[in-house]
């Protein structure tokens, strides 16, 4: 029996490969368990079987070797799709992200072209350790040559998976295993390219910018503890390139507005949204532009610990209600 | 076997019994929700864990991965501590901010599990090499499972091994999968410790690692070579991952019996029978009990223990 | 004849080990080309000879493994001072640095002690190409567990290299190539610890802050074309700690700042100063604290346009002269 | 030799004096201030650039190193584009913005010298990986010296390589420096053709990297091997580093007598010395003729070029 349920976030990542999949025979995908593990998180499921092993690469762990192949690759025609299996595995591939495939068409004087994505996933909030908790957006969103897409819909993932996949660039596409399971709300659905931020629900109080899971969590906020104050909840969708206008537009209504993410604070993507917004709207705003994202700590295992470290509703909420006292 | 032998093989079967016991317990408290994020056991895998480490003094170290319960017990760690760590406690070896992929108690030669696979080898080359430096004759053991092999920091790690005459072992269990993958289809060319041999170690041999007997006579005398300053080796340990990954892998990809031949191989059955069939059998069933009522209790001060306040949040951050 | 001129900022790190070393028989120096070849620019020069071949280890180009070993050898007893020799190259190295080295202390629960130097070097502006040009430390000072130093005098290179060596912790240590020759200017000197900005020239009109090689950038603009205008000029020397206290103080009295850094203006280490200056003083400020770094390009080579995509003095000047009209 | 030999041979001294001529007019101009920035030249390698870009297609693929020059003519570079590349001109092969670490075209499959030791070689084995896969018979060659061997990606190039059986041949040439490291300080263990024949390569040999015939007659049969689908190989080709490691490298650690014993194995001085001594004296003279005024040309173009506008500061980051 057909499940008859809008598909979840997962399937639409896995919808999204499989339709450019079918149709470039140069899309290819790559990474550590994709193909007949089906991922681990089951994200890949089926493919390896509808695609064949030449198209759906399971590799042994080995992932800067890997991610370099994956540029070699797009210079020679293919599209790959490789798998960063948790965001924090960055560590162990950054070279062929940040000074490879960032740079060649820069350094090449636009002669490399680099279509590919390094899709990737992250998501707090289960105690699954330091090492494999981490939002490292803000540092591929300050490598010039890289974009960084990060759904929080069920449906957008399909789209932005798509748009990433069809770029002639490299692009990060950062998951969220914590979404995984979510299914649409109901309605209509409009399609948005990448670049383009999403106001998720309107309001004229206070802006909340987030995205991934953290879009999710400031809607709870909203919704349990923040129901006399008007929010406009945008989701950001893609720190590169940024939708400055969408979030101009907003804060210059509401006149305050804040970042909620679940990168560390410091140092983190949200002071860069902070600071273009005050520069911008300095003489508009109502208060400083403010941030709300995970402590100044490694993430800690123990679930009360790692509670505090992140944040959630009751966070959200507050930090939405000092706003309006700034 | 002599006295001795069997006072020693005692000695091991209680430290695989234990780790059982620990793990066995972990697998149903996870289940239960008890225990949050995820775990990986290594039941069937605890003759390399006990055999390696025995041969082990305080002061040695040890490095190990995501599947590093039975290491760390068996290089001392106290199994309280470890359960409530597990359980997020305050009480746990790490206060409960490292949870199960990230359990080290340095002061004990433990210098972690780690959640980066391959990780833990470089930092047991250097543990190594400090220790040469500071003129002690401790060495370091390096444990990985053979999904590492691989990778980059294996190889720059055997390296900068046998360049700098470092006293490690690199101890690979190779225990049929990583992660999902069949290893062997990751694998082309010479065997494994025919490659680590070129690199230079002074020895690199392939074991049955689930014969606790074979891997305690395999690592005494490279331990004690290592102590000498004959430098680095590699010991390739074959097992079997009895459990999935982690726990809650369903193992669909497992050939059943593949999985019932290795079952019959089971470490601690096989030291088990050689003692009972030596007369020791009440020592066995002391040992046993032991462990559960070790384990037990470890679980219950562990869920009984207070989780860490809030004002650990940031402490330890910096030194 | 021995040199009677003060030594130069490559004087000032090798003798910090050398003091160092002499003091502490566990500090050792590791990297690639540190010992025989004294360093690629001569940095570590001497101490080969002086210290043996077990302290000033060279090794292999295996720098993952070379710095993972060095965790390892923090932890086992010894201090080491592990260099990385162009900062690019933390993109091969990046695992024991930022899963290993930042997290292990807390981790542990503080059981782990790490102390151990990442010694790097950074400087733009002298066509080395995308490869050999970035200053990423706001992707470092973005991980918490490190800290991060940045020194800019000749001076105090050697006293924050000498706190780096004995911080009991993991500390990035970043030299910028292009100051190795200077002498320090006149004058007296009074060390300051880590965490401490140095207001290096005082003023009423605009703050700017800077570290690196940017602070002679802006000195350089301040005497020649901004002399009109009261700067003042901090040297923040380190980005973590980060001494708000003195930015703060500061920039209250001139009620306006600019941060001026060679790292890539975007999601860039000089939004988080900014944010947290505006969400401190938006109420003092008489305009919006802005930023000047690198332009969102890989960097670079030719001499023309390298010297179109860093702050010069130029743009510095143009930059505070900005700042005065918001 | 046969006819076909000496109008190869010539063939490939043409290349090598191509090579050695851009090369010393790069480190003239460097020392002139002319050129910017630091640049790694290949004085005295030529022969393995040329002996294994003359056995390649044009769409073939090579990536390179830092000390990349000789490659990228080989490969059919045009010398004006990238002596105007080296002097940060509009007109260079990436429009000033690469320079002498960053060359590339991937139209001619030139995938990129590369500023980051070793990150070349797993680019070299995805562009033979794509070839396979997209149907083609083209084959990837990875360039790189001999101290990158012990850097991880290395060893994951060739696992990876071997695994997927790409068509790709990984050069390693052996310069005796790796910066100011004498290279065999730090190797220990079996020598490399035999550690690489133990990843599985099908052939892996230790050749004479300054006879252009010898690199030649080597690299031709992997090359029709790998279109054939044998799989990866590797060469290590033995030569030295005439130059310092950068221009402006004093080499105060070079020995002297060693340098004077390879000084005499000049691999242009070889084949020069073949083709005189089989008549082709004026052809040879022709070259050395053709090649000066081929770069004298470039330099003076290349000079005389704009450099890039400030529009074109950020244009191409993104595609
Ligand atoms: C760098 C890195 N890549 C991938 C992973 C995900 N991962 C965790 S365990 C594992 C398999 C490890 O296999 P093996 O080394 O054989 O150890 P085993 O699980 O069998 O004990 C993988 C791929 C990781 N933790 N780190
Ligand atoms: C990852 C990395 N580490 C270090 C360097 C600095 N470096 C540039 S070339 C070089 C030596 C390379 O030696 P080899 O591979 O033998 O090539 P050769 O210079 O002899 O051609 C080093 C260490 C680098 N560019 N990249
Ligand atoms: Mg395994
Ligand atoms: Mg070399």
């Amino acid at each position: 029996m057909p499940d008859e349920r809008p598909p979840r976030y997962i399937d639409g990542v896995r919808s999204a490969i499989a339709a450019e999949m079918e149709a470039d025979p140069d899309v290819v995908l790559i990474g550590v368990d994709v193909g007949e593990g089906g991922g681990v998180f089951g994200a890949t499921r089926g493919l390896h079987e509808r695609f064949g092993a030449e198209r759906v690469i399971d590799t042994p762990i080995a992932e800067a070797g890997v991610l370099g192949a994956a540029v070699g690759a797009a210079m020679a025609g293919l599209r790959p799709v490789a798998e960063i299996m948790y965001m924090d595995f960055v560590s162990v591939c950054l070279d062929p992200i940040v000074n490879q495939a960032a740079k060649l068409r820069y350094m090449t004087g636009g002669g490399a072209r680099i279509p590919l994505v390094f899709r990737t996933q992250t998501g707090g909030g289960r105690s699954s350790g330091a090492q494999h908790s981490q939002s490292l957006e803000g540092m591929l969103a300050h490598v010039p040559g890289l974009k960084v897409f990060l759904p929080s819909d069920p449906r957008d993932v399909h789209d932005l998976l798509r748009a990433a996949i069809r770029d002639d660039g490299p692009v990060v596409f950062v998951e969220n295993r914590r979404l995984y399971n979510r299914r649409p709300a109901d309605g209509p659905w409009e399609p948005l390219p990448p670049g383009r931020a999403r106001v998720v629900r309107p309001g004229d109080d206070v802006t909340v910018i987030a995205w991934g899971r953290m879009v999710e969590e400031v809607a709870r906020a909203c919704d349990e503890q923040l129901t006399d104050v008007g929010v406009e909840l945008i989701d950001l969708r893609t720190l590169v390139p940024l939708d400055l206008e969408t979030l101009e537009r907003s804060v210059r209504r509401t006149g305050r507005a804040l970042v909620v993410h679940e990168a560390t604070a410091d140092f983190g993507p949200g002071a860069e949204i902070a600071t273009r917004l005050s520069e911008r709207l300095l003489y508009e705003i109502e208060g400083p532009i403010r941030r709300l994202g995970a402590v100044a700590a490694p993430t800690p295992y123990s679930p009360p610990l790692e509670a505090l470290a992140l944040p959630g509703p009751e966070a959200i909420a507050a930090a939405v209600r000092g706003l309006l006292e700034d | 076997m002599s006295t001795d032998d069997h006072e020693r093989l005692l000695g091991d079967l209680r430290t695989m019994v234990r780790i059982r016991a620990f793990e066995e317990r972990v697998s149903r408290h996870f289940r239960e929700g008890l225990i949050p994020g995820f775990v990986h056991v290594s039941i069937g895998q605890e003759a390399i864990a006990a055999g390696v480490c025995g041969a082990l003094r305080d002061d040695d170290y040890i490095t190990t991965t995501h599947r590093g319960h039975g290491h760390c017990l068996a290089k001392g760690l106290d199994a309280d501590g470890m359960m409530a760590e597990l359980f997020g406690r305050a009480t746990g070896t790490c206060g409960g901010k490292g949870g199960s992929m990230h359990i080290a108690d340095p002061s004990i030669g433990i210098l972690g599990a780690n959640g980066i696979v391959a990780a833990g080898l470089p930092i047991a080359v250097g543990a190594a090499l400090a220790a040469r430096r500071r003129g002690t004759d401790a060495v370091a053991v390096a444990f990985a499972g053979e999904g590492t092999v691989h990778s980059g920091p294996f190889h720059e790690a055997l390296t900068l091994a046998v360049l700098w005459e470092a006293p490690v072992i690199f101890v690979i269990e190779n225990n049929r999968f990583a992660e999902f993958t069949d290893s062997e289809a990751m694998w082309r060319g010479d065997p494994l410790v025919d490659r680590a041999r070129g690199y230079g170690l002074h020895h690199s041999e392939r074991i049955d690692g689930n014969d606790v007997e074979v891997v305690r006579a395999t690592i005494e005398p490279l331990v004690a070579a290592a102590r000498a300053g004959a430098g680095p080796a590699l010991v390739e340990a074959m097992t079997y991952r009895v459990h999935g990954h982690y726990e809650g892998d369903a193992v669909p990809y497992r050939d059943e019996a593949e999985f019932e031949r290795w079952r019959e191989r089971d470490p601690i059955a096989r030291a088990t029978a050689a003692l009972e069939a030596a007369g020791h059998g009440d020592a066995v069933a002391a040992i046993q009990a032991d462990a559960d009522a070790e384990i037990d209790a470890a679980v219950e001060r562990g869920l009984a223990a207070p989780y860490p306040t809030a004002e650990t949040l940031l402490e330890d951050v910096h030194a």
